[in-house]
């Protein structure tokens, strides 16, 4: 593979681990406002971390090396994942070791780190959030999963920059598979991202919490990776919504720095508008019930599998 | 080129014969000393293993070479000498049975102890008889050693499944087993009933050359379909399985789960692509359909089990249905004419046939451990045994990883390479078919996502938190061979993961063989696994797992430069609360609740729920199939009636007998004179 | 010539020699002594028959040939391992006070003779002989059937009796019936009209209604002694109220010898009569007994009365082979008649033993064999898993052709006969798995079970299951030529 | 209508005779005159034995006669006249069956097996072919009688009384069987009673009864 390629592979994952903190800000920067609070800084993720990261770290007695290591492999897959998605370029050598099915798998693998981190120490919040975890996790999925599966049968591919491009270059008609897998996709990223209804990442109420859940035992450096972590989580999430649904911008195979240079503007459009819409939804509907999150999931998965149907039947544009 | 090499290469038949010979004689050397552990129970079945061992190299070497060996023993029916045969097929099958069985016995020599049950001599000898008779199904070449082989490997199973024959409830359990077992023999002899055509040559060669109508092969398919699925666990055939596998000793559940439901998947493909040949592209959607359905039923069941070794066994029932779908899937495909995609599907059905004979092997052997160590088998008993059985702990990890489906162990290329073949589904020149096919693709993408579930609880439960019973403290990690043997299935976990595209260029003369069709391997370098080049898709687990090493490493280097602060262990935090005990945890039931709640209709679930005003509240839940319910206790219910009805016939009184035999004597004369 | 004499003769010796010094303390060896010059001499016919094919002896009163000189054979090898096995059995039930001397002499008389009827019964050429020594067969078993003297014991014996006698007498119209009509076609030359050899090279030419009702005569009769169902009522009692020895021989040879008599019939029926008539009645028979037999097991309790429902149902599936009729299917029946009658006989052994250490025949009062006696539990699973036809035991062999014959030629049979072995094997294992495994409270017993016979039989079953001896195999095809090859 | 010969006419009574006496023993309830109607119909087949051997002049028919003489007329009589005296039962109890309804049943085995015996008897050379059909008769009427009766003693009768019928049914179709299978039969005959006798005792001193509503334990039904 030639170093421009290589260039674009090393730029992706900078501006993903950059960004994504950036666009975490943003998001709760819009929701302020639209509560008509006085907003925190964008940066004040970047503070966080840097605080989390020159604490003295606090582990449980029993917390085991599976513990300690949790943190790190969460970080690496998300940083792996972000290097498959083409939010800049799809000139991405590592897409050719991981399609969209093994995206799906990457993101699976993280989650169910999480999970045995938050079982580790045994205390009843842990288990519980991990329990919470996976339910919403093994709905999350196959529907991620469908919506890939709609793209790619579009495009008759499962490797995202291929998907994306193949939809950049089709003439824009609203195709009805689509519209559907959208809201699926809309729905799992809340899931996933544990925002609103689903999970409400800013508070640390016991009976409603899944995700700060599992992180209860964690302090400084472990946490930092943690939340760093899930912000690449919500920043690839963001990016594979882009790749699927807005595919235009993404610099082709071509395409030079020029178009790379040019990339990076239109993600930061594209991310602004979308942690608005974020913001916007989040802040117009209301926590659901735990229990309740099974059926928002399901209903995304039953969208997923609708599109699915609908582009067979009408055999797509 | 096989002359030039030496005469053992050039005739591999015969050396799986004799290996085959050496385990019966392993086997009945056992009965030297029945009651010795140490010679019966260790050298023995170390041994065992050494042999296992080269039967893999040879099974090995014989599906690289590509030769297909034909052999007639002196011994069967007078018309009917034992026919062998050992072709691509075969050897695959028997790679795999050699590969898991070399870890199992290797297990097994630390394993075995002086029990209540069986004296190790004894037990030497029905399993090793076992992995013979599995060795004779793969090489049997005519409907009579088949059988044989067959109805052996459930006879042997069934004493090595009862060795603790004291329990009612493995009484029972075995029972059942082997009246399943022979059901499902009966079938499959009926299906070879129908193979042979008429032609009385029950030889493989007569039947690939019978002609059958339509309806017989129709008939023949449905008939293997019920006789192997049976034996497989397809649902709702699979009401033994969870009741016989736990039942038996780990090291053979490993097998029971591991190696002998692919001799049912062997079966399928045999008769299915070989014996038949032609099938008919409609036939395809019986297995898929219950595949899917089994698959789905076997992970959401595995979900709510409360034993460990139970919750293994419905993961079995869960990847059999993957076995089968990607079979029928294999079928449809060839059936319209796409034999380039029935490669892939069956490729995918062979490959997970390995993946899972490696991890479900693994991860019962490890559950053994677990018990030796502990004593139990009941989640809500466990705990916290990472920090005691470290070892146990890290190899089980990899296999639970790898039965999760994650990327870049082996259990993700199997899922990745169905869920490729699903994606050409809409491609099928079938209305109406093309459209339901996709939905088994989401009902599989469920089903990897419940296995994760699954494995998060199998794992987190016994490992992970704190002990729930005080007497889990004194746990002792397993001895040096346990650890060879799960070692050595990890390994072959972690080989399958990784370098997917030898394995399947290896598997290529299978599928050849089946469909006369492989899957291209253009455009793919070693690393890159390709299967359908006009496709850009693409997979490559080293490169994936280097890239998150690389990155890891990093991540771990920069925060070692820069940010040495110390670490502190103390309490556990839990948001301030005050004292934590064990107690808190979440059980096994209480981490299948979710589950629970969401398929409520799959069970029949009885709840014993405390009142506010209970001295002592307790709380529990059975969970029980409802087919077993809904068919079986019926159909055992009618035969009871029937044959109280029968038993009027028989009340002890002579003029009735004599009335009997005067009717029958009227009757058949009338007959005759109206004639 | 002078191996058939010794055949006939030894028993009818052994009986009279019995039936004065029965009563003596080695009776039994004397016993086992004359079984054995009985097997020896079968064996010496064997081979004759082997060196130079059919014989025809005493004024064509005694014919050997393929069909049945293996019968013959296998009769004098049950005979004498049963001999054997009785030794030792024999010796607890007196030393138990069940029995005394007197009744010992009776036993031992009977049990020659009861071998001297089986063995004319296959031997002879006649006809009318062939009824006569049936009849005798019953009469010198009806008194073994009731040597306890107890109530249910008694009851057997007049069941069997009266059931036999009846079913016998059937037979024997059917037999002047066949003489009536061989007359119409040899002429009244006595005895002549009534040989097998003969009718059977006429066969054609007889009268194909009288035949045809002949037949069912003679099928009743013999039938009725075959046990199968609906004339097997006295089966079951007889064999479970008897004492072991006698349900082994019962089992193993009257059934055989029976069936035998059966089949001979429908050779020379089918020949006159050019229907599928005789071979429907067969199945008819045959399906019949397999499904009723395996739905009384269901319930049974009492062990011998399971093996001897059992036994109903292996001859109805053997009858049902015959109903078949092609050389497979035949061939199958054959095998099967062999196999089932060594494997049963073993079987029955074992259960003796069993029955013998718990004092009772009663399923729930057998426990834990294989702790209390390995060799007796391994032998009755052995035995039992054999019975249920799981290779690589022969009668697996046999069930596979069988099965798959019927797939063929009978479908409709297929689901009938699926669902009755299934229930067969459900309802025997569930009895014997916990006979034979868990625990038990009984202590061993002092004498040493003879378990010689048990391991031989079931050591040649398991060869026929996985190697059938070329000769032997040539016996049952020309047997099968002879009977069913059409 | 041909003229009958006068011992053709004979054979004719004598048959008729036969299913006279047949109908007589089903509805007798008197062990004691069940036993004289059996030696009764012995006697008759005796005849009708001699009657053919005089006609056809075949030397094993007067032997045949005089060994149903001796057998069936003499000696199984006085055997079980003997019984009944040793073991007191004279009377049967109530039948399964009432009377008439027997008789009934009887009359439609009649029908059918004159059915039954009519392809058979046109077949038949024999002087009285039109026996055949009265001794299928006398047989199945001998079991019809063996499933009502409750006596084991009765049962017996009708067993040999089935012989009986077997006989005749021999001598009507073929003029007697080859003299070797008779004998062989009229020894299974004399065998058979006797150990019917030591029968009789054993049941007698088990249940001091010869009822066989004691012998009907051993059922599936429990």
């Amino acid at each position: 593979m030639r170093p421009a390629a290589l260039i674009s592979q090393a730029l992706e994952i900078l501006v993903a681990l950059a960004a994504a903190p950036l666009f975490l800000g943003w998001v709760s920067q819009c929701r302020a406002w639209l509560a008509n609070r006085g907003a925190p800084s964008v940066f004040l993720p970047y503070r966080n971390l840097h605080k989390l990261f020159h604490k003295e770290a606090v582990l449980a007695q029993n917390a085991s090396a599976l513990f300690r290591i949790a943190p790190y492999v969460v970080f690496g897959t998300m940083v792996v994942a972000a290097g498959i998605i083409p939010s800049l370029s799809g000139r991405l050598p590592l897409v050719a070791a991981a399609d969209a099915i093994a995206l799906v798998g990457l993101f699976a693998t993280a989650r169910v780190f999480l999970s045995l981190a938050a079982m580790d120490v045994g205390t009843a919040f842990g288990t519980l959030g991990a329990r919470r975890e996976m339910m919403v996790g093994f709905l999350a999925e196959p529907a991620l999963l469908m919506v890939i599966f709609v793209a790619s049968l579009i495009s008759a591919t499962t490797a995202l920059p291929a998907i994306s491009a193949h939809l950049a270059s089709e003439r824009l008609s609203v195709d009805p598979s689509l519209a559907f897998t959208g809201v699926a996709f809309t729905l799992v990223l809340l899931a996933e991202n544990a925002r609103i209804p689903v999970d409400n990442p800013a508070t640390h109420l016991e009976l409603t919490m899944i995700h700060e859940a599992m992180l209860l035992e964690y302090s400084a450096r472990h946490l930092a990776l943690m939340e760093w972590a899930s912000a690449l989580r919500l920043f690839n999430y963001a990016c594979i919504g882009f790749a699927l649904f807005v595919p235009w911008g993404i610099a082709a195979r071509g395409i030079g720095p020029l178009g790379l240079s040019l990339a990076v503007p239109v993600l930061a459009l594209k991310l602004a508008a979308a942690g608005a819409g974020l913001a916007v939804i989040e802040t117009l509907s209301a926590k659901l019930r735990v229990m309740r999150a099974p059926e928002f999931l399901a209903t995304a998965f039953v969208f997923a599998v609708l599109g699915l149907l609908v582009h067979i039947l009408l055999g797509g544009p | 080129m096989t002359t030039s090499l030496s005469p053992l290469l050039a005739d591999p038949l015969a050396d799986c014969l004799a290996l085959v010979g050496a385990w019966l004689v392993i086997g009945i050397a056992g009965l030297a000393a029945p009651r010795s552990v140490r010679y019966a129970g260790r050298a023995l079945f170390a041994l065992g293993a050494l042999v296992a061992l080269a039967l893999a190299a040879v099974a090995a070497w014989s599906l690289v070479s590509g030769v297909t060996q034909t052999q007639v023993l002196p011994i069967g029916l007078p018309d009917l000498p034992f026919h062998l045969r050992l072709d691509a097929l075969s050897s695959a099958f028997l790679l795999l049975l050699g590969a898991s069985v070399a870890g199992v016995s290797l297990f097994s020599a630390g394993y075995f102890r002086e029990s209540d049950g069986m004296a190790p001599g004894l037990l030497c000898l029905q399993y090793h008889v076992f992995l013979a008779s599995m060795a004779l199904v793969l090489l049997a070449d005519d409907a009579y050693a088949f059988m044989v082989g067959w109805e052996l490997m459930a006879l042997s199973s069934y004493f090595l499944v009862t060795t603790q024959h004291r329990i009612p409830e493995i009484r029972r359990a075995g029972f059942l087993y082997l009246l399943m077992a022979h059901v499902s023999a009966l079938f499959i002899l009926l299906a070879f009933g129908i193979l042979q055509g008429g032609s009385w040559h029950f030889t493989f060669d007569a039947m690939r050359t019978a002609h059958l109508s339509p309806a017989w092969a129709a008939g023949a398919f449905l008939l293997a379909t019920l006789g192997f699925g049976a034996k497989a666990g397809l649902v709702p055939l699979h009401v033994w399985l969870p009741e016989a596998h736990p039942a038996a000793p780990s090291p053979v559940s490993a097998l029971l789960s591991g190696v002998m439901l692919k001799t049912a998947v062997y079966g399928m493909l045999r008769v299915t692509f070989d014996l038949l040949g032609h099938p008919v592209w409609w036939w395809g959607l019986v297995p898929l359909a219950a595949g899917l359905l089994t698959a789905l039923y076997g992970v959401i069941f595995a979900a709510v089990q409360t034993d460990m070794k139970r919750l293994l066994a419905y993961s079995s029932i869960e990847n059999v249905g993957l076995l089968f779908t990607g079979l029928g899937l294999g079928v449809v495909f060839f059936g319209v004419g796409m034999p380039a995609l029935a490669a892939l599907a069956l490729l995918a059905t062979l490959y997970h046939a390995l993946n899972h004979a490696a991890m479900k092997s693994l991860l019962f052997l490890g559950t053994g451990s677990v018990l030796h160590a502990t004593g139990q088998r009941n989640l809500g008993r466990l705990g916290g045994l990472i920090h005691r059985m470290p070892w146990v702990a890290a190899l089980t990890l990899i296999g639970a990883l790898a039965l999760a489906g994650l990327p870049p162990l082996n259990g993700f290329v199997s899922e990745w390479l169905l869920l490729q073949s699903f994606l050409f589904a809409d491609e099928i020149p079938r209305t109406f078919v093309n459209l339901l096919l996709p939905l088994g693709a989401a009902v599989v993408a469920l089903c990897a996502a419940l296995a994760g579930y699954v494995m998060v609880k199998f794992y987190g439960v016994i490992f992970l938190g704190q002990p729930r019973e005080s007497s889990l403290a004194h746990a002792h990690d397993c001895g040096r061979l346990e650890r060879l043997g799960l070692g050595w299935l990890a390994a072959l976990c972690i080989a399958l993961g990784l370098a997917p595209v030898p394995v399947i260029a290896a598997l290529a003369p299978v599928t050849r063989q089946l469909v006369g069709s492989t899957v291209p391997q253009a455009g793919a370098s070693w690393w890159l696994l390709a299967p359908v080049p006009h496709r850009a898709v693409s997979y490559s687990p080293l490169v994936l797992l280097l890239a998150g090493a690389a990155i890891i490493a990093l991540t771990a280097l920069l925060v070692r430069l820069f940010y040495r602060r110390g670490l502190r262990r103390t309490r556990p935090w839990d948001c301030g609360f005050g004292e934590i005990t064990p107690r808190m945890q979440d059980t096994a039931e209480g981490f299948g609740q979710p589950i629970r709640s969401i398929f409520q209709s799959f069970f029949a679930i009885e709840r014993e729920l405390p009142t506010p005003f209970d001295a002592a509240p307790r709380y529990r839940i059975a969970i029980s199939d409802r087919i077993w319910r809904g068919l079986y206790q019926p159909l055992w219910r009618g035969v009871r009636r029937l044959a109280d009805a029968a038993a009027v016939l028989q009340r002890g009184r002579i003029s009735a007998y004599l009335l009997y035999s005067f009717a029958t004597l009227v009757i058949l004369l009338a007959v005759v004179l109206a004639t | 010539m002078i191996e058939l004499s010794f055949l006939l003769g030894i028993p009818a010796a052994g009986a009279i020699a019995l039936a004065l010094w029965g009563a003596r303390g080695d009776a039994p060896e004397m016993n086992a002594a004359f079984s054995l010059g009985t097997f020896a001499a079968a064996c010496a016919l064997t081979l004759r028959v082997i060196a130079h094919g059919p014989q025809l002896l005493w004024r064509e009163q005694f014919f050997i040939d393929a069909f049945n000189v293996f019968l013959v054979a296998l009769t004098a090898f049950v005979g004498l391992t049963t001999s054997l096995f009785s030794r030792p059995y024999m010796r607890v039930e007196v030393a138990h006070g069940r029995l005394n001397p007197g009744r010992l002499r009776l036993y031992h008389s009977m049990y020659q003779l009861f071998m001297l009827t089986m063995l004319t019964a296959l031997t002879t050429n006649n006809m009318g002989l062939l009824w006569v020594a049936m009849e005798g067969a019953t009469l010198s078993t009806v008194l073994l059937v009731t040597l306890y003297r107890t109530p249910q014991s008694l009851e057997a014996g007049w069941k069997y009796f009266i059931l036999c006698g009846v079913g016998i007498a059937q037979a024997l119209f059917g037999t002047i019936l066949l003489y009536f009509a061989a007359e119409k076609v040899l002429g009244a030359q006595g005895v002549a009209a009534l040989e097998w050899t003969r009718l059977d090279a006429v066969k054609s030419q007889l009268e194909p209604t009288v035949l045809a009702l002949a037949f069912v005569f003679l099928l009743v009769g013999y039938g009725t002694k075959a046990g199968l169902a609906p004339l097997h009522s006295w089966l079951p009692d007889a064999h479970a109220e008897g004492p072991t020895p006698i349900s082994a021989v019962l089992s193993g040879l009257l059934l055989n010898v029976a069936l035998y008599a059966v089949v001979r019939c429908k050779v020379l029926v089918e020949g006159s009569v050019h229907s599928a008539l005789p071979s429907r009645m067969l199945m008819g028979f045959g399906l019949l007994s397999v499904v009723l037999a395996s739905l009384l097991l269901f319930r049974q309790r009492d062990i011998k009365r399971l093996f001897a429902y059992s036994s109903i149902e292996h001859m109805g599936l053997a009858t049902f082979a015959f109903g078949l009729s092609g050389p497979v299917a035949t061939f199958a029946a054959l095998l099967h008649m062999t196999v089932h009658s060594l494997t049963k006989s073993s079987i029955f052994f074992t259960v003796g033993h069993a029955a013998q250490k718990a004092g009772s025949q009663l399923v729930d009062d057998i426990r834990g064999l294989i702790t209390l006696s390995p060799t007796v539990g391994w032998g009755l699973m052995m035995g039992t898993l054999a019975i249920l036809g799981l290779p690589p035991f022969g009668v697996f062999a046999s069930e596979f052709l069988i099965l798959t014959t019927a797939m063929r030629q009978q479908p409709w049979s297929i689901p009938i006969l699926l669902l009755a072995l299934g229930i067969a094997f459900a309802a025997i294992f569930r009895r014997v798995q916990p006979m034979v495994f868990g625990d038990t409270q009984a202590r061993r017993l002092p004498h040493a079970p003879a378990l010689l016979p048990v391991f031989a039989h079931l050591a040649i079953v398991l060869l026929l299951g996985l190697y059938i001896p070329p000769y032997l195999a040539d016996w049952y095809r020309a047997a099968a030529h002879l009977i069913g090859g059409r | 209508m041909t003229h009958v010969p006068f011992n053709q006419q004979l054979l004719n009574a004598c048959a008729a005779l036969m299913l006279l006496l047949s109908f007589a023993m089903l509805s007798q309830r008197r062990i004691v005159s069940l036993v004289n109607l059996f030696a009764v119909q012995g006697a008759v087949l005796a005849a009708t034995t001699l009657l053919l051997a005089w006609r056809t002049g075949a030397g094993h028919l007067y032997f045949s006669a005089v060994l149903t003489l001796a057998l069936k007329v003499a000696f199984l009589p006085w055997l079980l006249h003997r019984l009944i005296r040793r073991l007191g039962v004279y009377w049967d109890t109530e039948p399964l069956l009432e009377i008439s309804g027997t008789m009934l049943a009887g009359i439609l085995i009649v029908v059918f097996s004159f059915g039954l015996a009519e392809p058979i008897a046109h077949l038949a050379s024999t002087s009285m072919r039109n026996a055949i059909g009265i001794a299928v008769a006398v047989v199945l009427l001998a079991f019809l009688m063996m499933i009502t009766r409750r006596k084991a003693m009765s049962q017996v009768v009708g067993f040999l009384s089935m012989e009986n019928g077997l006989f005749f049914a021999a001598m009507s179709a073929t003029y007697g069987m080859p003299m070797i299978v008779e004998l062989g039969v009229a020894l299974d005959v004399l065998v058979a009673v006797l150990v019917l006798g030591v029968f009789f005792f054993q049941i007698r001193e088990q249940f001091d009864s010869l009822d066989l509503h004691h012998l009907e334990r051993l059922s599936e039904h429990q």
